[in-house]
């Protein structure tokens, strides 16, 4: 099993629009025995906008947290948010790919990066570092009404060179981790289609129609809940529900609970302690928990890569 | 002109100087603890603390020499038609070796009576060359000089000869060439020296003990030396290596070859040694001395007795370096007397019967 | 006969018979144009490459060496070159030991079809021998 | 010595940028040389009786001749020296075209480079030795490795030719991939049964002797000469008793065995008799289904067997033939569609392979010829064929084309449409590959005719929704994204080599290519030759390739082998590795690194060892040389003096 | 549908610009179109993403660098991901944005408005303070309205801080927009110097 | 050691072989030399002192036809080890008597401690050096005048052996170490490495001891130092021969060298010829992950090889 000294970067989300994921994790942290590490003063990590605009400003605006992590001595970095791991892990990939970009964006940093850290997204550190069979263990309740469509969105496995996470195609880190608290699963096709991203703000038409299609597949899969492990996903799946229903002519209204929500419920958590409450869409009855019934264990899925170390 | 002359101390050293401006001077210098005869330039010392590792020979012998160049000529006219030219020419400048040892000196002697009649390049660099020996003042480990018929403070072979006496050098003109050095600038003259001379001479001689019975020089049993069992078990550990024979101040076996390019070449000749399994390889693949206790044999009989037969006195001046410098300690002072001892018995029971 | 004072160095080639000779004759008929310098010899399979000739070259008046077979998995002989790629790597980790540049020896897979790929590689080596300059003192050109 | 030089102009491809003249001249001074001239075309019959008349005229005994590369005209050369008298190896050749003048853009740095390569020459042919090549009997048998047609193409004619042939087949009966297609493009003609007769003739054939369910276990020895162990692999069944009644496979209450001729579209039994066509008809058991096996008891097969055939015993069993000549018809295999995580390959039933349509199609198959969606048996109205499914697609190592997708996709779309008039099939393509004989007609016919909607673009995703399959590529002619609601959607996937390639190449010491695709001599001269004499290939295993390119292989391989048997006796090169017994110390390095285990162990009188080389099985690759401490192993004609002489030509000065 | 001469417009210096800042080759691509196809903002785009390429292939500088795709594009990787040819297309559309943007080519406004607010807020407080951002797009675009709708769900959940949470190292990372400035027009300069010499 | 238990296993051994081969006392008190004992009474004069400097593996291959059993060391047993992984010699017919050491002297160091003045006697005890000269008597710790394989090294016990005489023996310093001096020699530029060698190396004579006392020289009298047929080298007295020769002592060693030390030991002119071997062996591990003498079922790293090579890089041309 891997390390599980690793530093915890929230990022800005998680201290606005994501703070109820932020209060999640820690509590699936606290369940799970992990001490959750925040690098002191972090910054943000530069996100689409950085990338979009220049490449040496994002490597250097995410190397800095890099730096910072490096700092602590410790192994690596997970983040919750994919976007924020994208930015840490690519600037990490490009800095040790061409030692040009590296010494190009040390030149922009107060201490240079030595290109050290293990950056991962949380979802990944949980599922491979603490692993299912850890995560099945703090588990108390069951919640018997949920099914739930993970929704894993664009760059948590993309592009596999970079994330080395999952199976980019099939993703089942998250249906594996919700299987192993008890919740019941469902399998759809868009589970890695994009959201439409950050562009809510400035490209609404986009987001709404793009979003709809996530949803209506969910909802034609049979689930009635949706997991997340992003706060832009969640943002576009939940409180712009709304406007996707406004401009589609749809009728939504699915819940949309980030992973850590569902396993801290099973966990004994309260929806409150959870943030559940912070969002749109309201769960209803769907959080209503009940005792364990035993049933037969399912074999986690595997994903290509484990499936081609097995073989 | 006299015989006798005198360095003090602070003038030895220009002297050798100002030598060099004259003449080629080789002497035993130290580099990395290893001390061997080098042509001396600026910055290098002379080193006269302990016998060096090699011997002086390659001076007089060089390890390779150039015989003669060959160059192909062609005319463009008749491109089938080739001509050889031939350049032997030498050009061997006036040489003085200082700080021979009395071993070393007398080497040279060995191969005076083989090369210096019939081996022009040999004749020349002899002639050209002045050797300064130097009294020992104590043996070193393996020295046996005692045993083969010299000694510590033996002048034989060398033109001048030098004892260091009274805080300074005592210089002793054994031959012309060696008198010619005691005309140059900074010898005093030495006659004042000649007695503390001739008695550190004198002790230098006692402070070795005979290793093998023979006065002055061993014989050996030709009886003991052809038991082939001998041969087998003293040279069990040898290596067939070229240390003793290269070290040798008296070994003086060579090979001949051409190192040709496509427009010419040279003609090399360059020292081999008897105990390299190649020095009697034939081209069939024949080797008559194929086994390693043959060649040990043939080392020490060519130097014991072979060498005895034809010149009458043996072909060692017992430096030791062999014994020295074998990396497996194959002792050839002991391997002498081994076989000296039948010869005492003979010689004993010959004296008994007359 | 020296090379050309001046403008070339001496670089010698080693080059298996069927790949990489096969692959500068394919940059011939292309006429890919490469630096002079190089003198090519023909061997049957990098594996013939006893790491002494590229010392022996070396040592006796080349200023770079370079060496070529086939790609590995591609040897006319199933196994040359996976030997070459063992020995001649020794051979460029001791180089630099004994003070002799590393980059005066070079040693790489192109195939017969590989016209272009030899081209970069000629031009390259050879820029990059220059780059260092001669191993040897050059006496001036005979005739 | 006297060496000749002939320093060729060739037209003015040398002369342009090089001073042949002033080579010439400088070559005179040459120590050794005895005669340059240069001369217009030297490889011409006038320019090879010039350098005839002057081996007599100037009683030459080395020739060079420095010209174009001697990958092209060596042999031609060796030759002429040999009419003149000369030893063939006497001959040395200078690049001063390939190598020089058509690279070097300085006529004086040319010159100079030509005037060095000639220097290496001579001082190479000074040293070269006179090579006799030695002959030795072969064995007029052949093997052929693989049943498909190729490989029975490739038996049947060396057999006809006659030849006691042995033809191993890996899996139960010959006929290959071919067997189980449907029908053959462009003609639609009926597979199996153009296929069957050639079968049955191989079955038949007295000088055929056939090894079914057999693998190649050990190969040794060389040209003319092979001994080969053949692992024949248990069957559990007395195929001398075996009538292939077919009864044993009807009572098995073993019912969900892998088909793997029919691709897992439909199970078997776990004791089974492969397609009707089989060749032999045979039964055989998979013991992995067999209850007999895996739960210890059962025994029905054995009750009910007329012949008392079933032998739960049996073992494998190694059996050893001599021959003289191998072909390799071993080939291909297909790309795992779960390679396609996009494709849902492996997780969609509805998403299939093209071989696995193909048994669909097929009336003889599983449904009878009837096509249904694996998920729900239905018939499948909107069919959509993907082609290039991992060809040309470097992301997943398949960087090259598979090179007859593109014609049984538009004979597959053909067929859909005659089964299922009422059906839809489109196909997304990347481009049309078409270019055999009535192949492009064909491929228009698809669209023309059969209404078959053609794509230009990628498949990017297929995925579920209710009963359909959405597949959504690119239509780069329209420049957007297309999505097709499919019930069926058949995957073009890449040809690969056949698994184990790579093992069976290392037993007979041939190369093969990176894709594992074994490599042939030459691609354009020697296309059925490989580097390892007396080894020849034929169809897949070579490289992706239709059916009538297999058999014209299979004929060539065949041809080749019988032109090889030809001759009672053969001659080796003598450019090989020889052993000085006087300077070998018998540390057997060279044997531990031949690469053809041409070196041996010998002993001599007096008890020295020494390595010892078989000359019929030296390859001439000179690794042993290059490995030999001593200098006592030497590659003739490439020895360490004659390199010596060419590195010492150009370094000394 | 207008005719394109390739012999005038083509811009080799435009594709080994690509090619270098990228480090992808656009030649390596084959128009297969599966960037096309597993693109799902094809739909929005002007030109889809295998004939910006393409458009890169024939050097149409301004149309590729004029495209609204290459503003468009959110990098979800799909294209890459899925790239028979192994070319990071999602890279190329970043580098082309990149260099749209240091050209002062903005054919999305809003898009690059949005960034440049968020990269303030960035640059001010070291950390992102949504509202900020909100409000500064909000200004700079005039679509004052943009999201109404969802302040009452955003501020009584209370999402969004109404204060910058500012950290402790804004000046380290305001010291790394200052060098990257100075980075970038030093090349500028040393660009326009070389154009001006050549 | 113990010079009499020594005595006692090979006398035991003695019956079984032709001959014993061990060390005794040489011609002066500061040299032992091999004594090939097919007697019990030559068994007597075994001794065991860090004065048994030499690596009587050596004589193994010579010996072939012949039953023998050897003393070794720690790092000569690493010789025997890679006879066995060449093939060199048959396990049947070689008893190994080993003896975990501590370590030798190096005669040269000795001798430059006293200035070379002739030695008296010279004894040992509890890894302290006593030397007597006519002129002093020092103390000094054994690994100071100890040959540099005694101070990083990593064998001290025998890895094989049929007989083992004494105590094991911890390794000394850390395998890390055992490089470090090739590591700083590294540190020095092209240029400072070879003037270097050309200096050292111009000192040889071509004696070749090291050859010949190199266990893993198999060529011996078929050396291509020597041979016309292949003509790899002149017979001229020249740096460039010399550095010829010695490299291809070296690599002919690559990945056979047991860096027992004998070819730095015997050479009469002191030349550090083991570092070239050290050098290679080091590029062999980090390549190859591979120590030669170490395992007998091993294969020397250049007569096999791997399809894909984890470690070799395609190396770019600049």
């Amino acid at each position: 099993m891997a390390d599980k000294d690793y530093a915890y970067y929230p990022g800005c989300s998680l201290e606005g629009t994501g703070s109820a994921y932020d209060a999640s994790i820690r509590l699936v942290m606290q369940a799970l025995g992990v001490e959750v590490k925040e690098p002191h003063d972090w910054s943000c990590c530069g996100s689409t906008p950085a990338h979009a605009v220049d490449h040496l400003l994002a490597g250097a605006l995410a190397a800095r947290n890099l730096v910072l992590v490096q700092k602590m001595g410790l192994k690596g970095v997970s983040a919750p948010c994919p976007s924020c791991f994208s930015a840490l892990k690519t600037a990490h990939y490009r800095m040790a790919k061409s030692k040009a970009f590296k010494d190009e964006v040390n030149e922009l940093l107060d201490v240079p990066y030595e290109g050290t850290v293990d950056v991962r997204s949380t979802l990944q550190f949980i599922y491979e570092n603490i692993g299912v069979e850890e995560v099945a263990r703090p588990v108390k309740l069951a919640l018997p009404n949920m099914k739930v469509a993970p929704y894993y969105g664009c760059i948590l496995n993309r592009p596999p060179e970079i994330a080395q996470f999952d199976d980019p195609e099939n993703p089942v880190s998250m249906d594996n981790l919700i299987s192993a608290v008890g919740v019941e699963v469902v399998d759809y096709a868009f589970k890695m289609e994009c959201c439409g991203a950050a562009f809510g703000v400035p490209r609404k038409d986009m987001v709404n129609k793009l979003t709809h299609k996530v949803l209506s597949m969910a909802i034609e899969a049979g689930a009635n809940c949706i997991a997340v492990a992003c706060p832009l996903c969640q943002q576009n799946l939940d409180l712009r529900q709304a406007q996707v229903n406004a401009a589609m002519g749809s009728s939504f209204n699915i819940p949309v609970l980030y992973f850590s929500q569902i396993m801290g419920l099973t966990y004994g958590f309260t929806p409150k302690e959870l943030g559940i409450d912070k969002g749109v869409v309201d769960p209803g009855n769907l959080i209503e928990t009940g005792p364990i019934v035993p049933k037969e264990v399912e074999k986690p899925k595997k994903t290509k890569a484990a499936a081609k170390e097995a073989s | 002109m006299t015989d006798k002359g005198y360095l003090p101390q602070d003038k030895w050293e220009p002297f050798i100087e100002s030598l060099s401006n004259d003449f080629r001077v080789y002497a035993p210098c130290e580099e990395d603890g290893v001390i061997t005869f080098q042509v001396l330039e600026k910055g290098k010392k002379v080193d006269l603390s302990r016998p060096s590792t090699s011997a002086p020979k390659g001076v007089m012998f060089p390890q390779s020499e150039r015989l003669f160049s060959f160059d192909f000529k062609k005319a463009p006219e008749s491109p089938d038609k080739m001509a050889v030219e031939l350049d032997a020419s030498t050009n061997m400048p006036e040489t003085v070796i200082i700080g021979a040892r009395p071993c070393d000196a007398k080497g040279f002697l060995t191969y005076d009576r083989v090369y210096l009649e019939v081996d022009p390049y040999y004749r020349e660099r002899r002639e050209k060359t002045t050797v300064v020996g130097f009294c020992c003042n104590g043996p070193f480990a393996g020295c046996f000089c005692t045993s083969a018929g010299g000694g510590l403070a033996e002048k034989e072979g060398s033109d001048l000869f030098v004892t260091e006496v009274d805080n300074g050098y005592f210089l002793e003109a054994i031959t012309e060439k060696g008198k010619k050095l005691l005309g140059r600038p900074m010898v005093e003259d030495g006659a004042s020296h000649a007695d503390a001379a001739s008695k550190k001479q004198e002790q230098a001689s006692k402070a070795l003990q005979k290793v093998i019975p023979g006065d002055p020089e061993p014989r050996i049993s030709r009886e003991a030396f052809e038991s082939d069992a001998f041969w087998d078990e003293v040279s069990a550990k040898c290596l067939s290596c070229g240390v003793c024979t290269y070290l040798c101040p008296t070994c003086y076996c060579f090979n001949i070859t051409d190192e040709a390019r496509l427009e010419g070449g040279e003609r090399v000749r360059s020292w081999d040694a008897c105990m390299f399994h190649h020095f009697t390889l034939e081209a069939s693949g024949h080797n008559p001395r194929g086994r390693k206790a043959m060649r040990l044999k043939q080392r020490v009989g060519h130097k014991f007795l072979y060498y005895v037969d034809k010149y009458g006195t043996i072909a060692c001046s017992g430096c030791g370096r062999c014994i020295r410098h074998c990396p497996v300690s194959v002792e050839i002072s002991g391997i002498v007397a081994r076989l000296t001892e039948g010869a005492q018995e003979d010689q004993k029971a010959a004296e008994a019967r007359s | 006969m020296p090379e050309l004072a001046g403008k070339e160095l001496r670089i010698v080639g080693f080059l298996c018979n069927w790949c990489s000779y096969g692959g500068a004759d394919t940059a011939g008929v292309g006429r890919f144009k490469q630096p002079t310098d190089l003198r090519i010899i023909r061997v049957p399979c990098s594996g013939r490459i006893d790491p002494l000739f590229v010392v022996k070259a070396l040592i006796n008046g080349a200023d770079g060496v370079l060496v070529s077979g086939c790609h590995p998995r591609d040897c006319h002989y199933s196994d040359g070159n996976y030997y070459a790629r063992r020995r001649l790597e020794m051979l460029k980790q001791f180089l630099p030991f004994m003070g002799i540049d590393g980059k005066r020896f070079h040693y790489t897979w192109v195939s017969a079809s590989e016209g272009q790929r030899w081209q970069k590689v000629v031009t390259d080596f050879t820029r990059q021998v220059h780059g260092i300059g001669p191993l040897h003192e050059k006496k001036e050109a005979a005739k | 010595m006297k060496v000749g030089v002939f320093i060729c102009h060739c037209g003015n491809n040398i002369a342009g940028t090089v001073d042949v003249a002033r080579v010439a001249e400088e070559t005179r001074k040459i120590p050794g040389v005895a005669y340059a001239i240069n001369y217009m075309y030297t490889c011409s019959e006038p320019g090879q009786d010039q350098i005839k008349d002057a081996i007599k005229k100037y009683d030459l005994d080395r020739i060079v001749v420095a010209a174009c590369s001697p990958r092209m005209h060596e042999l031609t050369f060796r030759r002429t020296v040999e009419k003149a008298g000369l030893n063939r190896y006497y001959f040395e050749m200078a690049n001063i075209r390939e190598h020089c003048s058509w690279i070097g853009e300085d006529r004086e740095l040319n010159t100079n480079k030509a005037m060095e390569a000639v220097r290496a020459a001579v001082a190479k042919v000074m040293q070269d030795k006179p090579l006799y090549s030695s002959s030795f009997a072969v064995n007029k048998r052949v093997l052929v490795i693989g049943g498909g047609v190729a490989g029975m193409q490739a038996a049947l004619d060396c057999a006809d030719g006659g030849h006691e042939v042995v033809l191993v087949e890996k899996s139960p009966s010959v006929g290959g991939m071919m067997a189980r297609l449907d029908k053959t493009f462009p003609t639609i003609d009926c597979s199996i049964c153009i296929l069957g007769p050639k079968m049955v003739d191989v079955a038949q054939h007295d000088l055929i002797k056939l090894y079914a369910y057999s693998e190649v276990e050990e190969v040794k020895g060389y040209v003319g000469n092979y001994q080969i162990k053949i692992r024949k692999k248990a069957t559990y069944v007395d195929w001398t008793k075996c009538t292939g009644c077919g009864e044993c496979m009807e009572k098995c209450p073993s019912k969900d065995a892998y088909d793997s001729f029919n691709f897992g579209v439909a199970p078997t039994k776990a004791i089974n008799i492969p397609f009707p066509q089989a060749i032999p008809k045979k039964a055989k058991i998979d013991p992995t289904y067999c209850r007999q096996f895996t739960k210890g008891k059962c025994g029905v097969c054995a009750k009910i067997c007329p012949t008392k055939a079933i032998n739960y015993e049996m073992e494998d069993e190694i059996v050893t033939e001599e021959v003289g000549a191998i072909v390799v018809a071993s080939g291909y295999g297909l790309l795992d569609i779960e390679k396609m995580g996009e494709y849902g390959g492996g997780r969609y039933p509805d998403v299939i392979t093209a071989i696995q349509y193909e048994r669909l199609l097929n009336a003889s198959g599983p449904t009878s010829g009837h096509i249904v969606r694996p998920s729900d048996h239905e018939e499948p109205k909107t069919v959509v064929f993907v082609s290039c499914c991992g060809s040309r697609d470097k992301s997943i190592g398949v960087p090259y084309c598979s090179n007859f997708c593109c014609m049984y996709i538009a004979k597959q779309a053909i067929l859909t449409k005659d089964h299922m008039p009422d059906s839809q099939s489109y196909v997304f393509y990347m481009d049309i590959r078409s270019p055999g004989k009535g192949y492009d007609e064909f491929t228009r016919r698809a669209q023309e005719e059969y209404g078959t909607k053609y794509i230009r673009g990628r498949v990017s995703r297929i995925f579920p929704k209710g009963k359909k399959m959405v597949v959504r590529g690119a239509d780069t002619l329209l420049g957007t994204t297309v999505e097709i609601e499919a019930d069926l959607v058949v995957l073009a996937n890449a040809v690969t080599a056949a698994p184990g390639a790579p093992q069976l190449a290392e037993k007979l010491h041939i190369s093969y290519d990176t894709n594992a695709f074994y490599v042939e001599s030459h691609p354009k001269l020697r296309p059925v030759e490989t580097n390892t004499s007396g080894v020849f290939l034929a169809g897949c295993a070579q490289g992706p390739k239709d059916i009538p390119a297999s058999v014209g292989q299979g004929s060539a391989a065949a041809a080749k082998v019988l032109s090889m048997l030809s001759k009672d006796f053969l001659e080796n090169d003598p450019a090989i590795a020889q052993v000085n017994q006087n300077a070998c110390v018998g540390c057997l390095k060279c044997v531990k690194t031949c690469p053809f285990q041409a070196i041996v162990e010998e002993e001599l009188r007096g008890g020295k060892v020494v390595a010892k080389v078989i000359q019929t099985v030296c390859a001439g690759c000179g690794v042993c040389t290059s490995t030999c401490p001593c200098g006592a192993i030497q590659l003739q004609h490439f020895t360490d003096n004659q390199l010596l002489a060419e590195v010492n030509a150009l370094c000394l000065s | 549908m207008r005719v394109i001469n390739l012999s005038t417009t083509s811009d080799a210096s435009f594709i080994e610009q690509v090619k270098k800042e990228s480090g992808q080759d656009p030649a390596e691509c084959y128009q297969c179109g599966n960037c096309t196809a597993g693109c799902p903002y094809t739909e929005f785009f002007d030109y889809p993403v295998s004939m910006i390429m393409r458009l890169i292939q024939a050097g149409q500088k301004d149309t590729v660098l004029n495209s609204k795709a290459i503003w468009l594009c959110a990098t979800c990787e799909t294209c890459t991901t899925r790239c028979p040819c192994e070319v990071d297309v999602a890279h190329v559309m970043d580098t082309l944005r990149n260099i749209a943007y240091r050209e002062g080519r903005y054919t999305e406004k809003d898009i690059k408005t949005f960034y440049e607010a968020f990269l303030t807020s960035l640059k001010n407080n070291g950390r992102i303070y949504e509202l900020g951002i909100l409000m500064g797009y909000k200004a700079k675009t005039l679509h004052l309205l943009a999201d109404a709708d969802l302040g009452p769900n955003v501020l009584v959940k209370r999402l969004i801080h109404f204060q910058p949470n500012k950290i402790e190292g804004r000046d380290e990372v305001q010291r790394i927009f200052k060098r990257f400035a100075e980075k970038r027009d030093n090349e500028k300069r040393d660009n326009q110097k070389r154009d001006h010499h050549g | 050691m113990n010079a009499q238990e020594l005595r006692k296993a090979a006398k035991e051994v003695l019956p079984s072989v032709d001959v014993v081969i061990g060390q005794r006392a040489g011609f002066d008190p500061l040299h032992a030399e091999p004594c090939f004992a097919t007697k019990p009474e030559d068994v007597d004069d075994f001794i065991a002192s860090p004065l048994c400097v030499h690596n009587l593996a050596s004589y193994l291959p010579s010996l072939k036809g012949k039953k023998v059993a050897v003393v070794v060391k720690g790092c000569d047993s690493r010789t025997v080890v890679q006879f066995l992984e060449e093939g060199l010699i048959k396990r049947e017919n070689v008893t190994v008597i080993g003896v975990p050491c501590s370590g030798i002297i190096s005669v040269k160091k000795v001798l430059e401690r006293v200035s070379h003045e002739p030695i008296q006697s010279i004894s040992f005890d509890n890894e302290t050096v006593t030397v007597k000269t006519n002129k002093r008597e020092e103390k000094i710790p054994l690994l100071e005048v100890a040959p540099g394989k005694c101070t990083t090294c990593q064998y001290p016990n025998p890895l094989i052996f049929d007989v083992l005489v004494g105590q094991k023996l911890e390794p000394r310093g850390s395998a890390e170490a055992v490089y470090d001096d090739i590591r700083e020699f590294e540190t020095k530029s092209l240029e400072e490495r070879k003037e270097y060698w050309e200096k050292t190396l111009g000192r040889c004579i071509r004696c070749y001891a090291c050859r010949n006392a190199c266990p893993l020289c198999v060529c011996q009298e078929s050396c291509i130092a020597e041979t016309r047929d292949p003509h790899w080298m002149s017979q001229k007295d020249d740096p460039k021969e010399k550095m010829t020769f010695h490299m291809i002592h070296a690599i002919h060693l690559a990945g056979r060298c047991t860096e027992c030390g004998e070819c730095e030991r015997v050479c009469p002119m002191d030349i550090p010829l083991g570092q070239l071997k050290k050098k290679i062996n080091m590029g062999m591990k980090e390549l190859y992950d591979y120590v030669p003498g170490i395992n007998p079922e091993e294969k020397p790293p250049m007569y096999v090889f791997k399809v894909e090579e984890d470690k070799i890089e395609e190396h770019e041309l600049s």
